[in-house]
């Protein structure tokens, strides 16, 4: 087998398999065959994230994570799996029973509908819409409309407090989230999934042509990873979970697999915005450098995506949460002007074709505003760490 | 294909009849949100991509939420129990009477004004490329235009919102 | 500049993440059932009776004397006295105590009991994988589940056990000539008490 | 807020109408809520997430020590105050022993004292880092400074459990001394917990001084004038957060500490950021205070043998020992009336005081900032209810 063919095996055998399947019918089964995967791979990155996740915070704080279930506790999500499955699904007596079961559902259903426009691997896509990106924040949006279910329905005060947070959060952090991608639809000139990637495809030196090797693709990249942490609702903006304050939040009524749901969908979200990252700076399913192209595209893009997964966790393990204020701040005070300035830098770059010119100043462009306002938020709350006096 | 218009239009017909008749508030935006899904698919089946996704954004992500949120702030969710008993003659339901009539009258004479092949002609394609082009070239100035608007209530909101105390020191 | 405390914080936690492969003091778990940490010779968890010789209840230095009972703070020792007599190891005539309870659900492991024992009867055990399904009868121990041999609380605690050995032994050649008088063992045992706990 | 009492209806979410301006949302935190550290309970008032009222309630952990001692001989308290504050049990034994020592006129040897010295302020290391990791727990820091904190910690409480036989509950100060002297090598292992220590707080300090999340959400809030510390007879770290500079240690130099040299760390702010710091500052002086004393721990005696174990009774009087626990000032107040037990008993707890102006420090903050301000007080439900 060739590379191409190791690259291509699963679209080879999707139209083998379509091959079998009388013509009336093909649309269907097409559409069939190219969710199914969808819907059993990424559950299954959900449950093996749920393990390295406890495993990545245990080892970073000098623990050993769940080591009991299976091969190094590897089975563990099985058996958190069942243990959510067989447990009791309590559901508060005034909660408004619908809406209440509804809210897991749509989380989860929304959660799903976004993996149909990223792109896993080459030709691997379920639907390459000619609006891609708008799709994908379309069917974000969703997602806070199951959250303030969820919070609403169960008629409890933490839960609409966690409700509130999660819906306000989510709203504001859509903004820069959007704006920030929009740099790369400037740079490529189109809303297509596919296309971005295409566009990134390429290699100077082996090198990679990625959006994110360029001034404005690199802030880009930290604003729209800043931004999805926020709309995924991660540690240091897990405000709407915040156990420690309003225990956790919108899905507090929760229990046993409708709360499994609520997980799922987080983490499917997580990865969804992730993988679009993924789609929109690191160059999709490209490999990093020309010479490792044999390696098949699918492989690139999990590489990929665990990379960034790990890099949330290791946030999470580090960093304590902000404040609902403070978040909000984040947002429209150093987001907003930040993302609005990289699209700035962005038509700059496109307008300035002189490359000796226009790294510096775009750079430039990049790096002031950042100082400036790093510098403004510090100084408006006068942020410093304080030297104290001694009395003998 | 019809049969797909069908299933749409009775998402959509059954998700608005809701927001007009459930009692809960709350109820009724989620009614009223599962119309204008139906509605953007209805957009998306006919192939106009993006303005389907445009009404998920903006109808579902960005005004279902504020009204459901207007209601929880100012209400508490409270089940409107003492309105909507019965249905009576009241000025509102004459207003809303005839608005209906009028937006119906509107669409029937528009449809019918129309030779009938019209429905069956092909779909024009409309990719966001072009949207995009006529926006920037042909609409430029509406666009500005509404641009400026919408900064200028941007702006009044955030001093609506503006903390009080400012003043006060 | 904003995020650098956070990129330090960040160096951290990689290198206790890193360090945790390689690295003792990074990884401190002691995986219970199957690793155990060092028993730590001092340490201490309910109380227990020491009895000398190969026969529990023969053999238990308890006389009953009830200063456990009264000294306790939480007030978890219940002691039976004997009506008769029985000789003891070193085979002088002692009261016994015909049933001596504690409550371990209520004991507090203050070892106040072993302070105050003048006989060296009572002392401290370490075993505590003691979860039972009754939490009533189970945690009422009785004289047969508190009376241990002296050679287990040599084991336990070495030091401690070899300094009360020499202790009673000292006392007993002392008390030797003098078989017949019941006060003397309890006077010299009250002094080698305090060289156990000094 | 006049009908904030009325019950909702029932099937409306909680926000009850107000005085038609504001919309109260009343919410009990507590007393099961994961970060009240432990049955603690605070009814908040929130005009939308700001806290406009907060009632602390406490009372669910009340044991009556207060009573149970006063028909408890001398000694049958002394493991009970290690229940009061059970991260630190040695300086809980220090505060009584030292009442019962001034109620009796006990002398304590010399070698006692600096064994005293040592034990207490190993606690206050524990104790210090571990306020630390629970305050950045509160935080959402997903608990690896506190995990980091119990790293440390574990050394300590293996310490403490090959000298006085139990981890926390220790149990180790006896009127006229301690129960038992040090087992061999322990004070070779205690020098490089000791040594380590400073190692681990550069650390933790890397980890969190200046971490911009940290600053953002700790400096400005819960502050604490030092007007409403005095007045309110804060005492311990928090009050020296507010920039007075009140140490039992200097102050009444109780036991030995006049002979060591260790200086007091002093906040301007007081607010939540300085009372974090200052336990950190505290954290080193501790070490130098234990690096000297292991240093001069000379041989001797460490009890009073004229003390008795059994049958202590002390002449008719009265007396208060107080010291300086890592939480504040801690005092027993004892009244003999020449029984073998006290005729009143009375603690003055640290955290409870301290826990008093809580309302004063969180109105007008998030439901985010009354976490971590009550986290910075530094109470253990177990010293508040008693």
């Amino acid at each position: 087998m060739t590379p191409d063919t190791v690259d291509q095996i699963f679209v080879i055998s999707k139209h083998w398999l379509l091959g079998y399947v009388p013509a009336m019918l093909q649309p269907l089964a097409s559409a069939v065959l190219s969710v199914v995967p969808v819907l059993l791979a990424f559950p299954l990155l959900f449950a093996i994230t749920t393990v390295l996740e406890r495993k990545g915070l245990g080892r970073i704080q000098n623990r050993y994570g769940p080591n009991r279930v299976g091969p190094a506790g590897f089975f563990q999500f099985a058996a958190d799996g069942i243990k959510s499955l067989t447990k009791e699904d309590v559901v508060p007596r005034d909660a408004d029973q619908v809406v209440h079961f509804l809210a897991p559902l749509l989380l989860v259903i929304a959660a799903f509908l976004a993996y149909a426009v990223l792109p896993i691997g080459r030709n691997m896509v379920v639907a390459n819409l000619d609006a891609g990106l708008l799709y994908f924040f379309a069917v974000g949006s969703m997602v806070e409309l199951a959250v303030f279910m969820a919070g609403w329905s169960s008629h409890s005060k933490y839960s609409l407090l966690g409700a509130m947070r999660a819906v306000a959060q989510m709203i504001s952090y859509e903004v820069p989230l959007v704006l920030a991608s929009i740099v790369v639809v400037m740079a490529s000139g189109s809303l297509s999934t596919v296309a971005i990637v295409e566009a990134q495809a390429g290699y100077t030196a082996t090198l990679p042509h990625w959006y994110v090797f360029t001034p404005w693709g690199f802030a880009g990249f930290i604003l729209f990873m800043i931004a999805a942490t926020a709309e995924s609702n991660r540690s240091p903006f897990d405000l709407p979970e915040g156990e420690s304050e309003i225990i956790a939040g919108y899905y507090i009524e929760y229990s046993g697999f409708k709360f499994a749901l609520f997980f799922l969908g987080e983490y499917l979200g997580m990865f969804a915005t992730s993988a679009l990252a993924i789609t929109l700076f690191l160059g999709g399913w490209a490999a990093p450098f020309s010479f490792m192209t044999w390696i098949p595209s699918y492989v690139w893009f999990f590489v990929k995506l665990l990379a960034l997964i790990v890099f949330f966790i290791w946030i999470r393990g580090t960093l304590p949460r902000l404040r609902m204020d403070q978040l909000m701040g984040m947002a429209w005070k150093f987001m907003l002007p930040m993302t609005l300035l990289n699209l700035f830098t962005a038509a700059v770059w496109h307008f300035l074709p002189n490359p000796l010119l226009r790294w510096p100043v775009c750079t430039a462009l990049v790096v002031v505003p950042f100082v400036v306002l790093s510098r403004s938020m510090k100084q408006g709350k006068t942020l410093q760490v304080r030297t104290y006096r001694y009395a003998e | 294909m019809t049969l797909i218009f069908l299933i749409l239009a009775a998402i959509t017909i059954v998700g608005t009849a809701a927001a007009m008749s459930f009692r809960n508030p709350i109820h009724c935006i989620l009614g009223l949100t599962v119309g204008l899904v139906g509605l953007a698919m209805l957009f998306l089946h006919l192939g106009a991509q993006f303005v389907g996704f445009t009404q998920i954004i903006v109808y579902v992500g960005a005004v279902a939420i504020l009204a459901v949120f207007a209601i929880m702030m100012t209400q508490g969710g409270r089940r409107l129990t003492e309105t909507a008993t019965k249905p009576q003659i009241t000025p509102s339901l004459l207003v809303g009477g005839t608005v209906a009539g009028a937006v119906f009258a509107v669409l029937g004479w528009a449809m019918l004004g129309r030779p009938s092949t019209a429905i069956h002609s092909v779909q024009p394609v409309v990719s966001v490329n072009q949207i995009g082009q006529l926006l920037m070239h042909n609409y430029v100035l509406p666009l500005e235009i509404m641009a400026v608007l919408l900064t200028a209530a941007l702006i009044g909101a955030v001093i609506l919102a503006m903390p009080q105390e400012r003043g006060k020191r | 500049m904003l995020g650098v405390g956070i990129l330090k914080g960040l160096t951290e936690t990689a290198r206790n993440f890193v360090g945790s492969y390689f690295r003792k003091d990074r990884l401190t778990t002691i995986q219970f059932p199957e690793e155990r940490a060092p028993r730590i010779e001092a340490s201490r968890n309910f109380p227990f009776l020491v009895y000398d010789g190969p026969d529990a209840m023969a053999g238990l230095r308890c006389v009953s004397c009830f200063i456990c009972e009264k000294e306790c703070p939480p007030k978890c020792i219940i002691i039976d006295k004997s009506t008769d007599k029985k000789p003891d190891a070193t085979g002088k005539l002692q009261f016994y105590p015909a049933e001596f309870k504690i409550d371990v659900s209520v004991c507090m492991s203050c070892q106040i009991c072993v302070e105050v024992c003048p006989f060296d009867a009572i002392k401290m055990d370490t075993d505590f994988e003691l979860s039972t399904q009754n939490r009533f009868d189970d945690l009422l121990w009785p004289k047969l589940r508190l009376a241990k041999s002296n050679e287990y609380y040599h084991e336990i605690h070495p030091t401690e056990a070899a300094a009360v050995d020499a202790d009673l032994a000292a006392a007993r050649a002392k008390a030797a000539p003098k078989p017949a008088a019941p006060v003397a063992p309890v006077a010299a045992a009250a002094a080698p008490e305090k060289g156990t706990t000094a | 807020m006049t009908t904030l009492a009325e019950a909702p209806p029932k099937s409306t979410l909680s926000p009850s109408a107000s005085n038609g301006d504001t919309q109260l949302l009343e919410v009990s935190m507590g007393p099961q809520h994961p970060s009240t550290h432990g049955v603690f309970r605070m009814d908040v008032s929130l005009d939308g997430e700001t806290v406009v009222k907060l009632k602390p309630i406490f009372g669910y952990l009340h044991r009556n020590h207060e009573k149970i001692a006063e028909n408890e001989t001398y000694l049958g308290s002394m493991p009970y105050t290690d229940r009061l504050d059970y991260f630190c049990s040695i300086t809980n034994n220090w505060a009584y022993a030292l009442s019962v020592e001034t109620l009796a006129g006990i002398v304590v040897p010399e070698r006692a004292e600096y064994l005293r010295v040592i034990t207490a302020e190993l606690t206050r290391l524990q104790n210090h880092t571990c306020l630390a990791g629970f305050l950045m727990q509160d935080m959402g820091a997903s608990g690896t400074p506190l995990m980091y904190a119990f790293r440390e910690r574990e050394k300590i409480l293996d310490l403490f459990e090959s000298l006085t036989g139990a981890r926390m509950m220790c149990n180790y100060m006896r009127f006229g001394g301690c129960r038992v002297d040090l087992p061999a090598g322990w004070l070779e292992q205690a020098k490089t917990v000791v040594a380590a220590f400073p190692k681990f707080l550069d650390e933790f300090e890397a980890l969190l001084n200046g971490n911009e999340i940290l600053m953002a959400r700790t400096q400005g809030v819960g502050v604490l004038s030092k007007e409403l510390a005095i007045n309110a007879g804060v005492t311990g770290p928090m009050l020296r957060a507010s920039g007075v500079n009140y140490d039992l240690r200097k102050v009444d130099k109780y036991g030995i500490y006049d002979r060591f040299q260790f200086r007091i760390p002093l906040g301007d702010h007081g607010d939540v950021y300085d009372r974090y710091m200052i336990r950190v500052l505290e954290m080193r002086e501790s070490v130098k205070i234990l690096e000297q004393a292991m240093r001069d721990l000379p041989e001797g005696l460490i009890q009073d043998p004229k003390t008795k174990v059994r049958n202590f009774k002390p002449k008719p009087g009265e007396a208060y020992g107080r010291i300086e626990s890592p939480k504040g000032e801690l005092g027993f107040y004892l009244v003999s009336d020449g029984t073998p037990r006290p005729y009143r008993f009375r603690v003055r707890p640290p955290s409870l005081i301290n826990l008093t102006i809580l309302e004063d420090m969180c109105l007008g903050r998030n439901v985010a900032d009354v976490v971590i301000i009550l986290g910075s007080v530094d109470i253990v439900m177990g010293e508040v209810d008693r």
